[in-house]
């Protein structure tokens, strides 16, 4: 017989507003088998939870019923509170009355029904809940960091730090990131370069650090702590450890014109190349796509002749290399949208409007024109720029309905950069609102208006075009009662949407983890578990998870370095045990699976196995399935396939779903178990 | 011979008479059958959707309406504006399974509002340029500013028209007349259509900017392919010119006249002696500017 | 008739699903209060018997919602429990249950609003077409009276 | 005839199997199955076109497994069976002599399921077109309709389980409708448990089934219960491209997926 507590939380107004909780006790109370049943304030507080231990002991509690916000939310803190009063924490259950319930209906009597239902179904759960031991697994103590730029960087080092090993996999040939290819930074304005590449170096000589470039994760099996990952490391085309960084393959390539990534564009690289003259590793690669010795059939081949070293390799093959880790840290960042986005700034085919990254590199040291701003078509000094912020963000009719957080910042430093090499050009700022919330932010802006003198102008342009030699930028200002400003500009700097990087959707896809409409990776909580993913032993850092300013990124990525450093500080972790498990029962039968192993193939984690069983003599009776615990994820996939139901699954079992569908709407089915 | 359901709309029966003219002509070269769909009424362009949703639907949904009764799936709508107006009807109507009974018992009619409208580009696109090419006799000397205006390609959500600030459609049509298309900034800039009558100086302002983007890229003429921008762009030049240094005077054809004119048809079966800005056959002897004032062209160059 | 209240029961992954109902609270976005959820840890788990169930015990509608193709939790229940919808919807449309009352739906983690839309949708379509009394009734007669509930079709 | 006397003689003889199912004719005419285990009993063996039972259904009858290697001869259907329960990892090559006769007359000897695979796919019987009739006449009833039909013939089901007894495809040690924690499928033969019980037999049998008919021929009530199969083996085949008992490895459309399977009911 089953003796079931059933406690219902108000969680203050959240649910009691709109449920009435004291019926809803009222009404467990007569469910057979239920031993007690009450209401309380706040269930999660601690005279809540001391309410249920009490009550555990007193009443000599089987199971235990809370009816209160989403077990995605609370379940761990009232199992832990059930344990604590010795009863196993498999044997709580939640009923979901907040999310499901009193947040989604209005306060009426069929909101109560509601409520009163959940409970019923999760009482005839409980009773068929099984004491379980949670599983125990060993833990690899490496990390994967995804991605080498500031997020990556600072959670790479964080772990190496706290003394556990680190794998890092940059796609492209240079860590840095998007970093490194900003000027100046807000709200300081020093030099981005100036503090980043030292934490590049660190990276690169750490010895708990082991880096791969011009790398790519090309699959991730296992689970927390026993995670297998399979990295493509790209054909390098040269042997980087005989190759010394001289840089004569550099000079001596004849492919020229290849747009510069790390220009945004804006310059133009060679075949055989370094992204930038801080890169780490400080050695080229050959890009195969734009090589006249791979698209032509081994012409060329110009660089192994002036090698000295003879590090160049053509023959280099893409290898797939295998590690085993204990927890990931993606931070593959994020991109920005291009001005072909904009049909109404002149689908990207005015050389003059750009991208707010591109102007970052007009605006370096190390850029393309060393720092001056001159404009891409003609190489002139703009006299008159405008800035455009949110451009595509905050736009629901180009699909991007949020704020893409850093571009009213970086606008600001953009104009006061511009007058500051440009003393007397005019700049102008469209904008929407100002959003500044930071240590320092506000004033930064303000800085930027009142005394770099840059023009705000509050509102919107609808269109930019070109005539006799300018760009006709035509807007709007809301403050001036909506009247319409032409500004006949020398340059565009649109300050486009952060979005996504491609390919991210087909990443989530491979690491199994969640993410948004607009392939943003989604974190587990939006509030309380910001860097963690719904996938255990995954975490996320910086502008992959949404756009976000360095400090942000820097944080979010310490974050999860301590995340995972905690995830390493014990040998052993447990998981839940709620796996599936083929029956097994006395001879003759030993089993009622007949081996068929229709459900091998349904297993995504290669968890079912072939079992004989034998005889005393050794002779095989049967062979039957056998699912192996350290693999089985709990999908249950092959519980529902098995036609004798021979399978079946810890936590989700056939009597508990059987009990909770038939409670429903259905008062006769009920009994006491 | 194709037969096609056809809304010609009051601009055609009135100011625009020579749209309607050229439109028959071309189409008759072409043996299709534009049927006009019997006792249509006026499809509430402009006022009625600021006032009355109801009635704004309405309106337009009799003639769906009747032309689903008169055994059509789809019909050709010339006028933009009757074009923005039918097309509303039609997607409300149909996301919308209570308001298609309303409208049903406001009208009396039983229908399923399963009749598309369409433009006269979409009906050139799908059924003449396939066969244009071939039917060319006398390939048009021009440098072609194509002027859509507002409702053609707007709004983007109702019209489903890719590139809707820069639109290519008339371009590709008059290519293959033998004409080069303009490349220039105010192809869907504002005539002022709405303030045609009661505001004549505004929309002066409004053409004359249109106008100055296109002759100082080096236009020859326009092409337009809706009776409101060919009536303020030809109609109103006269409130134009007061706005320009140099007065302007390349005329404003209807995107069916070009074709008429290619095809060798009569300057008077396109109704061509009907425009305010008058046209000459001798505009395409004419050599077209090479060099353009616009920057566009020396940006691409570079 | 008029105060008919649909009776929905809704089977979701715990992934997907059951998170984009929490996040349709956590935006605070109202729907019809007629759905009671039941938790699996993916679709995968869903037995088709379950459905018959639910039939069973009185219910007006189902609703079977998991994670969107390529974003299962566990790579493939979605696509496994795909292939037995549309198996065993064949069966049910062949035997002539009322399948309408089946609304089968891939609900993500960050679609609280498509949640509940789909319960509106779903409420809203079962209270047009009433209580489902073809199968709950069978359980309610018992041995030998079939005729009656012919008899009680035609009358 | 005789050849297949001949044919089961020297199986026997030659120890290739110690026991050998066949068909037998009484003399009032009645097809049976035959278990023969000495060589001289094989004239008792027959064959013609009356030969429909599945004998497919007694390999796996734990006193045939005594007998070791065993001899069979099987018709088209069988033959579909033994391959589809090959698949299941319910039988094995070398404890199965099986022999059939083509369509030519001529006796067939299989020394393995690749050939009984060649074989079954180069003789594939085509679907009963009276089945197939049957199907379409029932989808174009309306649902009501369908509904009151299928009524109609289950309510009369007795669940004398002749259809799980006469299945080869039925060999769980423990079927699912006896299992009573939970109680899955009502026990009284009453509708909803009959309906239960042949919705599951369906779903089970959807994709495995080899449409030899038997468990509509074995139905006391005479309900045609193999066009439920039936139908839910041309929705495998045409959503899937799958087909049972063709195949001598595991083919099963429930237990694979293609990313890109189409459907058009969910949302």
């Amino acid at each position: 017989m089953s003796r079931i507590g059933v406690f219902i939380c108000h969680c203050g107004e959240n649910i009691g507003g709109t449920v009435d909780c004291e019926k809803v006790a009222e009404t467990a109370a007569k469910y057979p088998g239920v031993a007690y049943s009450v209401d309380y304030k706040y269930m999660c507080s601690d005279p809540g939870q001391n309410m249920i231990k009490d009550a555990i002991k007193e009443h000599k509690l089987t199971g235990v019923v809370v009816a209160a916000c989403s077990p995605r939310m609370h379940e761990p803190t009232f199992r832990k509170a059930v344990s604590e009063a010795g009863i196993n924490p498999f044997l709580c259950e939640m009923a979901n009355l907040r999310e499901h319930c009193s947040w989604v209906h209005l306060k009426d009597d069929s909101t109560t029904e509601k409520a009163e239902e959940l409970v019923k179904v999760l009482v005839e759960k409980v009773k068929r809940n099984q004491p379980l031991e949670p599983i125990k697994v060993p833990v690899t103590k490496t990390a994967l960091v995804l991605g080498g730029g500031i997020a990556g960087i600072q959670a790479a080092l964080d772990i190496a730090n706290s003394g556990h090993k680190v794998i890092m996999i940059e796609k492209s040939p240079s860590i840095g990131g998007h970093m490194s290819q900003l000027s100046e930074t807000f709200p300081t304005l020093d030099c981005s370069q100036c503090i980043l590449t030292p934490r590049m170096v660190e990276v690169a000589q750490h010895p708990n650090i082991t880096l791969y470039t011009y790398a790519e994760l090309v699959g991730l099996d296992g689970f927390i702590g026993n995670f297998q990952a399979s990295i493509k490391l790209k054909a390098k085309s040269i042997d980087h450890d005989i190759c010394n960084g001289c840089g004569d393959c550099i000079a001596k390539c004849p492919i020229k014109k290849i747009p510069d990534e790390f220009n945004a564009g804006l310059g133009t690289r060679t075949a055989v190349y370094v992204p930038f003259p801080q890169a780490v590793p400080n050695k080229p690669v050959i890009d195969r796509e734009n090589c006249t010795y791979f698209t032509r059939d081994g012409k060329c081949g110009l660089c192994a002749k002036v090698c000295t070293k003879g590090a160049i390799d053509y023959s280099q093959k893409d290898e797939i290399i295998t590690i085993d880790v204990g927890a990931v840290v993606v931070a593959t960042g994020f991109d920005i949208k291009g001005t072909d986005f904009f049909p109404e700034y002149g689908y990207g085919r005015y050389k003059d409007v750009i991208t707010g990254l591109q102007f970052e590199r007009l605006a370096s040291a190390s850029g393309p024109t060393l720092g001056e701003i001159k404009r891409p078509s003609d190489g002139k000094v703009p006299q008159n720029i405008v800035f455009i912020a949110c451009a595509g963000s905050r736009d629901p009719a180009k699909g991007i309905e949020y704020c893409s957080k850093i571009c009213c910042m970086y606008t600001a430093k953009h104009a006061m950069l511009y007058k500051h090499k440009v003393h007397q050009g005019k700049a102008s700022v469209f904008y929407m609102d100002i959003r500044a919330g930071g240590k320092m932010y506000e004033e930064f802006v303000r800085r930027a208006i009142e005394e770099d003198d840059v023009n705000y102008i509050r509102g919107r342009v609808s269109r930019i075009y070109e005539k006799n030699g300018k760009l006709i930028v035509k807007g709007v200002d809301t403050l001036l009662d909506a009247y319409p400003v032409e500004i006949e500009a020398d340059m565009v700097v649109l300050a486009t949407a952060g979005i996504a990087n491609e390919g991210s959707e087909e990443l989530a896809q491979s690491l199994h983890i969640s993410y948004d409409q607009h392939n943003f990776f989604a974190e587990a909580h939006p509030k309380l578990k910001p860097v963690e993913t719904n996938t255990a032993g995954i975490m996320l850092a910086g502008a992959c998870q949404s756009p976000k300013d360095i400090p942000d990124s820097v944080s979010q990525a310490s974050g999860a370095a301590v995340k995972v450093a905690a995830l390493f500080s014990k040998d052993e972790l447990t998981r839940d045990p709620l796996i599936a498990y083929v029956n097994r029962c006395g001879p003759p039968t030993y089993s009622t699976c007949v081996g068929c192993f229709l459900c091998v193939s349904v297993c995504p984690y290669l968890a079912i196995e072939k079992e004989q069983i034998k005889d005393r003599n050794g002779n095989l009776i049967k062979e039957v399935a056998k699912i192996n615990p350290g693999l089985c994820q709990g999908c249950g996939t092959c519980v529902a396939l098995c036609r004798s139901k021979s399978i079946d699954i810890y936590g989700y079992s056939h009597s508990q779903v059987f009990a909770e569908v038939m409670a429903l709407f259905n008062e006769r089915s009920l009994e006491n178990v | 011979m194709i037969k096609i359901a056809y809304f010609p709309g009051c601009s055609l029966e009135g100011s625009s008479k020579e749209y309607n003219e050229s439109l028959l002509a071309v189409s008759k070269e072409f043996e299709i059958q534009l049927e006009e769909v019997h006792d249509w009424n006026c499809c509430g362009a402009t006022a009625a959707h600021n006032l009355n949703k109801v009635l704004s639907i309405s309106l337009p949904a009799r003639t769906l309406a009747l032309a689903e009764k008169q055994g059509f799936s789809e019909i050709l709508v010339p006028c933009a504006a009757c074009y923005s107006r039918l097309l509303t009807a039609y997607n409300e109507l149909n996301k919308d399974a209570a308001l298609l009974e309303k409208v049903k018992e406001i009208l009396e009619i039983d229908f399923s509002a399963k009749v598309k409208p369409f433009t006269v580009i979409d009906f050139i696109q799908k059924h003449i340029q396939p066969k244009l090419k071939e039917k060319v006799k006398k390939p048009l000397n021009a440098k072609i500013a194509c002027y859509y205006g507002c409702l053609l390609v707007r709004p983007p959500k109702l019209v489903e028209v890719e590139r809707y600030e820069d639109p290519l459609m008339m371009e590709s049509i008059v290519k293959e007349l033998g004409a080069t298309p303009l490349d220039w900034a105010f192809k869907t800039e504002c005539c002022g259509a709405g303030l045609s009558v009661s505001r004549t100086s505004t929309v002066g302002k409004l053409c004359s900017k249109i106008l100055d983007d296109a002759l100082s890229r080096g236009a020859t003429m326009f092409a337009v392919a809706c009776p409101m921008c060919q009536s303020n762009l030809d109609m109103r030049r006269r409130n134009a010119n007061v706005f320009l240094n140099e007065k302007a005077d390349a005329p404003v054809l209807f995107i069916t006249q070009l074709i008429g004119l290619a095809l060798g048809l009569d300057k008077k079966e396109l109704g061509l002696q009907r425009h305010f800005v008058p046209f000459n056959l001798e505009i395409f002897d004419k050599p077209i500017p090479k060099e353009t004032l616009g920057k566009s062209k020396k940006v691409e160059e570079v | 008739m008029s105060n008919f209240e649909p009776k929905i029961i809704a089977f979701v992954c715990n992934w997907c699903t059951y998170a984009g109902a929490d996040l349709a609270g956590t935006s605070r976005i109202k729907y019809a209060p007629n759905v009671r959820i039941v938790r699996f840890p993916c679709t995968g788990r869903i037995d088709f018997m379950l459905l018959l169930k639910a039939l069973q015990t009185g219910a007006d509608g189902i609703i079977v919602s998991g994670c969107h193709p390529a974003d299962c939790h566990y790579t493939a229940g979605n696509y496994h429990a795909r292939r037995r919808w549309i198996i065993f919807k064949s069966l049910l449309d062949f035997v002539g249950f009322d399948t309408g009352r089946i609304t089968f739906s891939w609900v993500s983690a960050a679609e609280g609003a498509k949640w509940a839309q789909i319960v509106n949708e779903t409420v809203d379509k079962i209270r047009d077409l009433g209580p489902y009394t073809d199968y709950s009734n069978l359980n309610k007669l018992g041995v030998g009276t079939i005729t009656e509930v012919l008899n009680a079709r035609t009358a | 005839m005789q050849e297949l006397h001949n044919k089961i003689k020297s199986i026997l003889e030659n120890g290739s199997a110690s026991l050998f199912i066949a068909y037998q004719k009484s003399r009032e005419g009645k097809i049976t199955p035959t278990f023969i285990t000495k060589p001289e009993q094989s004239q008792k063996a027959y064959f013609g076109d009356d030969c429909k039972q599945n004998l497919a259904v007694y390999i796996h009858k734990q006193e045939v497994k005594n007998f070791g290697k065993v001899g069979i001869f099987a018709n088209i259907y069988t033959l579909k069976s033994l391959l589809q329960i090959y698949a299941e990892n319910q039988i094995r090559d070398d404890y199965l002599k099986v022999v059939t006769i083509n369509p030519n007359g001529a006796i067939v000897e299989f020394a393995n399921f690749m050939e009984i695979e060649n074989y079954v796919n180069e003789n594939k019987p085509a679907p009963n077109p009276e089945d197939m009739e049957r199907v379409e006449k029932l989808s174009n009833l309306s649902r009501e309709e369908r509904w009151d039909y299928w009524l109609n013939e289950l309510s009369t089901c007795i669940k004398c389980y002749a259809c799980r007894a006469a299945c080869p495809m039925c060999y769980c040690t423990k079927c699912t409708v006896d299992c009573n924690q939970p109680q899955w499928i009502s026990t009284p033969s009453h509708s909803l448990g009959n309906i239960e019980w042949h919705i599951m037999r369906a779903m089970h049998l959807a994709g495995r089934c080899v449409e030899c008919n038997e468990c509509a021929r074995v139905c006391p009530m005479d309900i045609p219960l193999n066009l439920l199969t039936v139908k839910l083996n041309d929705t495998a085949n045409i959503e899937f491209g799958q087909q049972a008992g063709l195949k001598g490895e595991l083919d099963y459309a429930l237990s694979t997926f293609k990313v890109d399977d189409k459907e058009n009911f969910i949302r």
